[in-house]
């Protein structure tokens, strides 16, 4: 009883934040509604005994958002929304794309003969993921660890327009960096 | 042997965070009014300065709060808001002795997760008055966070490992012989000061320094101002008592029972904070992060393989 | 509750999610209906885990494949979104679709 | 009375202060800040943590606005009160206290006032109810004003908007434009002026500010008026007077400088974020002024000054901003210690630490002051601008680039002193 109270408190609030999303105006409030969406959905995780991956979506989400925040507000136009205006395009293809979406998924999850529960959760499913993680899926672990290390390697590139040699010198042989702000090592 | 506790503790929690934030407030303000003032001239003196806090949160209570023009209230309030009740919320897996309001088996994160919140309070507290001062605060708390974060994040990782359990009371167990701050001097250092970070106080008030006027509080008055500024006590005296379980043995102790050497061993954490403070100056995150990223996270993880190593030979 | 329900919700994020990312024009936004999908993907791993197969860690091995990929996707998109906005200041795919031209 | 109106009263027994200087009344912000240290009552650094606006010195009506704007962002009950006079901001203090103490206890429940339009109508209220010295001539226009754009704390900020309607207006606020910025993305440009109800700030000081995040890319220097008259800048006095033939001990002149640069070292340490030693330096000022013996502050201020020179944290905090080399300083007529610093703003503060130590030893001395000498506490008097329009001058130069923390230290390693700017040169001194 209470589980489906819980439920359904987690439940609405998800959809309409995830559909307020897109219809805020003020980008800073869009991100915000979007992390009240994946709060919930992280509450959603813990409610069905994932305690270790609900927290872990909750804390990650949190950082994630309030860190595009910021880019909300620095590269979108009408960051606090004082301007109404809209910017979709192609609304109604969209609308009916995903009404057939849904449509489908709303009959093969209704539809679908649901396996019945095979085996019980372990009394500590954090443990268990650990065990999958470094035993039977490590090639998944050492992919996601590949992937974040590249990721980090490429958004760097990406987003920087200043290597090396414009900090050291083409020589790299500068003992202080030419940096337009110095930092805290004293280099 | 640690234990859920009856619904009354949840009500005491905030009652006794709170106490415990006018007291830090109130050693704090004893100090900064012997550098201000010279030292206080009597016991009464001493006691009128401690009183201070009480008195600036009255006059916080009859100011009316106010509005600046095309401002996001939404957002400002639930900044503002969300500051004491991520302190409170993060407090629940405080253990006081050997018993938490909650001590769910993956505290540690949760903890995390509930001080990870502050990064969103600060900003939408500096983002809702529409001033750019306030909005300055805002994004430094957020260059803060990226400071502090990873050091902060290997080093209760590092306790965790430790204690090879997630679960505070584990850690706290863990620790019945050898305190984790012996053993991991690192770690408890570099936590000390995230400590500070996520609480935004002292060296770290950098998103509500005097520079810009206050920052992320620049434009609050009243209530608001109250809530915030004390929820900033709130984290700190709960970021302050978490190193407890974390790394100094919980309740473990000769002689007195539990619940006492957690209060001796936070009161103490607190005082060593709050005396800290007087000896540095705020430090700016265009400084300090490159010495997070470049020292503290190195070392941190230097600590966690330490560790790591130890475990599994034990 | 039940498997059905939780996959309702799943359903219903990731459409809202599809829709998001399908009308903006700006990339930002974009990733934010990814992100929702995303979202979708997380509840409805979490729930066939929950009612299928808790024994198995495949579950919860594919949220944590949903959370990597959320963060991956956030932070390649903004450095995308820098550099473009760097060399073009672009914010907005059908502007980025015309640079190509 | 009813409880909650006792309650009340107590909560304004110690109303929280926000000082605010007009160019001209040094003498006066120091006796304010001894006074509202004295009584241990709490200072505001913006309008919004303040219940009582102190302005110390004369308001001219052009500074109507934006002190007008300043009251209007405090919250209720907000009062304002003016000290024009030396030896009056005690008694001010406690007819102001008064006065909100029964505005507090008198106030009816009502919903907080939605605008400021609702609360015009307020301050009409308040700026009658005042004491005599508190009255304040030509301030009786009330017009609807925009925010003063002299204020320190806009209640706008135009960070939003993109070029594609950058000309529009929104909520009555302008929006921003683009252009270039540091790291060469074109980003929001806001522009922002900071001073002069700023504290731990130079006193009239206004800068318009272009900033692009908190990065200043666009400075002009601009200041209050400064009332020319015969009254002498207060740092600069002593050598003045002995210049002009008054007879002026070496000691009161060693003792002006000493307390010059405890005041702008406790500026500096305030916007450095070290309370502490701000708050001694601030002391120790208090107490060399009226004439506190060698043998008395001596050693205070030696610890004092020790601690400051010694602090890492500090060094590590402050070196390497605002790099003005001497060759750079003299060629902008530059003189005093910022021209002897020859570095940064951590030399700047080492350097006022040594002229410090240095004055103590003279600070006795009864000797009569050269009328030649006419080396103040920020340089040379008898240039041909005065040493703080050199600082001044400097400022565009260092500042842009800066991210806005850096630009308040460097503002406040520089702390020019505006009263300077009403000084004619020195007659037959300054052509000698």
């Amino acid at each position: 009883m209470l589980d489906d109270v819980i439920f359904w408190g987690l439940a609405l609030p998800a959809v309409a934040a995830g559909v307020m999303v897109f219809r805020f105006d003020s980008m800073a409030r869009a991100t915000y509604a979007l992390l009240t969406s994946l709060l919930c959905v992280g509450g959603e995780v813990l409610l069905l005994g994932l305690d270790y991956l609900g927290v872990v979506i909750v804390l990650m989400m949190t950082i994630e958002m309030a860190i595009m925040a910021v880019f909300m507000v620095m590269y979108m136009m009408n960051p606090a929304g004082l301007m109404p205006m809209t910017m979709v395009h192609n609304k109604k293809g969209a609308a009916a794309i995903c009404a057939a979406v849904f449509a489908v998924l709303v009959a093969g999850i209704l539809l679908a003969p649901w396996p019945s529960r095979r085996g019980r959760p372990p009394a500590d499913p954090t443990m268990d993921l650990g065990l999958s993680l470094m035993g039977p899926q490590m090639l998944t672990m050492m992919t996601l660890g590949l992937a974040l290390f590249a990721t980090i390697v490429a958004t760097v590139v990406l987003a920087t327009r200043r290597g090396r040699y414009d900090r050291f010198g083409d020589d790299l042989k500068a003992r202080t960096a030419d940096d337009a702000v110095r930092g805290g090592m004293g280099r | 042997m640690p234990d859920a506790e009856p619904l009354w503790v949840t009500v005491v929690l905030p009652l006794a965070l709170a106490v415990a934030a006018v007291t830090a407030a109130g050693f704090d303000a004893v100090l900064s009014g012997s550098a201000e003032r010279g030292p206080a001239g009597s016991v009464r003196e001493a006691g009128l300065r401690a009183l201070s806090p009480l008195r600036e949160a009255l006059r916080l209570l009859v100011q009316q709060p106010r509005r600046t023009r095309a401002a996001d209230r939404l957002l400002g309030r639930l900044g503002v808001l969300l500051v004491p009740v991520a302190a409170v919320l993060a407090g629940a897996v405080l253990p006081w002795g050997f018993r938490a309001v909650s001590d769910p088996s993956v505290g540690i994160v949760w903890f995390n997760a509930m001080e990870a919140l502050a990064w969103a309070a600060v900003w939408m507290a500096g983002w809702g008055p529409n001033s750019a001062l306030s909005l300055i605060g805002g994004y430094r708390f957020l260059a803060q966070g990226l400071a502090y974060e990873l050091p902060h994040m290997f080093a209760i990782t590092t306790a965790a490992l430790g204690a090879e359990s997630l679960r505070v009371g584990d850690v706290v167990a863990a620790q019945d012989g050898l305190w984790f701050a012996v053993w991991m001097p690192a770690a408890f250092v570099v936590y000390l000061l995230s400590a500070l970070a996520m609480a935004f106080w002292g060296p770290f008030e950098y998103p509500v320094s005097r520079d810009a006027a206050g920052g992320a509080s620049a434009e609050l008055a009243g209530v608001d101002r109250l809530v915030f500024l004390g929820g900033r006590w709130l984290l700190l005296v709960v970021t302050a008592g978490f190193s407890v379980p974390l790394f100094l043995g919980g309740g473990h102790g000769p002689l007195l029972p539990g619940w006492a050497w957690t209060l001796i061993k936070t009161a103490a954490v607190l005082a060593l904070l709050v005396a800290g403070r007087r000896a540095l100056p705020v430090l700016r995150m265009e400084r300090y992060m490159e010495v997070a990223w470049m020292v503290l996270v190195p070392l941190t993880l230097l600590q966690a393989l330490f560790v790591a190593v130890v475990v599994l030979n034990r | 509750m039940s498997l059905e329900l939780f996959l309702l919700l799943a359903a219903a994020l990731f459409s809202v999610g599809l829709f998001g990312a399908l009308t903006q024009q700006s990339i930002v936004m974009l990733m934010m209906g990814l992100e929702l999908m995303l979202g979708g993907v997380i509840v409805g791993a979490a729930a066939v885990w929950h009612y299928i197969t808790p024994a198995a860690a495949d579950g919860q091995v594919l949220v944590v494949l949903a959370v990597t990929v959320m963060a991956v996707e956030m932070a390649i998109g903004f450095a995308v979104v820098t550099a473009l906005f760097r060399a073009r200041e672009v914010d907005m795919t059908d502007m980025a679709a015309e640079l190509k031209e | 009375m009813d409880l909650r109106g006792v309650l009340r009263r107590t909560a304004m027994s110690r109303p929280a202060v926000l000082a605010v200087t007009l160019p001209g009344a040094t003498e006066l912000r120091l006796e304010a800040e001894a006074e509202v240290r004295r009584r241990g009552w709490p200072v505001a650094h913006a309008p919004a943590a303040a219940d009582l606006l102190l302005v110390c010195g004369d308001p001219a009506p052009e500074d109507a606005e934006w002190l007008d704007g300043i009251e209007r962002s405090m919250p209720e009950p907000a009062l304002r009160i003016v000290a024009g006079e030396r030896g009056r901001i005690a008694a001010a203090l406690d007819v102001a206290r008064e006065d909100l103490r029964d505005r507090t206890a008198t106030r009816r429940d009502s919903s907080p006032p939605e605008a400021s339009g609702d609360r015009r109508h307020d301050h009409h209220r308040m700026d009658h109810g005042q004491s005599d010295h508190a009255a304040q001539p030509g301030h009786e226009e009330h017009g609807h004003h925009q925010p003063a754009d002299h204020q320190a704390h806009m209640d706008h900020m135009d960070h939003m908007g993109h070029d594609m309607h950058a000309m529009g207006e929104v909520a009555g606020l302008p929006m921003a434009e683009r252009g270039d910025d540091r790291d060469e993305l074109r980003l929001d440009q806001l522009h922002v002026p900071i001073g002069p109800a700023l504290s731990d700030w130079p006193t009239g000081l206004i800068l318009r500010l272009t900033l692009q995040g908190d990065v200043v890319q666009v400075v002009e220097v601009d200041h209050l008026p400064v009332p020319l008259g015969p009254r002498l800048p207060f740092w600069g006095e002593p050598w003045l007077r002995a210049a002009r033939g008054e007879e002026v001990t070496r000691g009161s002149a060693a003792r002006r400088r000493c307390a010059a640069h405890l005041d702008s070292a406790g500026r500096l340490l305030a916007v450095v974020g070290w309370d502490d030693a701000a708050a001694r330096c601030r002391r120790l000022r208090d107490e060399v002024l009226p004439g506190a013996s060698r043998e008395g502050i001596g050693g205070d201020l030696r610890r004092m000054a020790r601690r400051i020179g010694r602090s890492r944290p500090l060094r590590w905090s402050i070196a390497g901003l605002g790099e003005l080399p001497a060759d750079r300083a003299r060629a902008a007529g530059v003189t005093g210690p910022s021209l002897a610093a020859d570095g940064d703003a951590y030399d700047r503060l080492l350097m006022w630490l040594s002229e410090i130590e240095r004055g103590l030893e003279e600070l006795d001395d009864t000797r009569p002051l050269a009328p030649d000498d006419l080396t103040g506490p920020r340089g040379r008097l008898d240039g041909p601008r005065p040493p703080s329009r050199a600082l001044l001058d400097v400022l565009p130069e260092l500042l842009t680039g800066a991210e806005f923390a850096c630009a308040r230290i460097i503002v406040a390693s520089l702390d020019p002193d505006l009263d300077e700017l009403a000084l004619a040169p020195v007659p037959g001194v300054a052509h000698a």
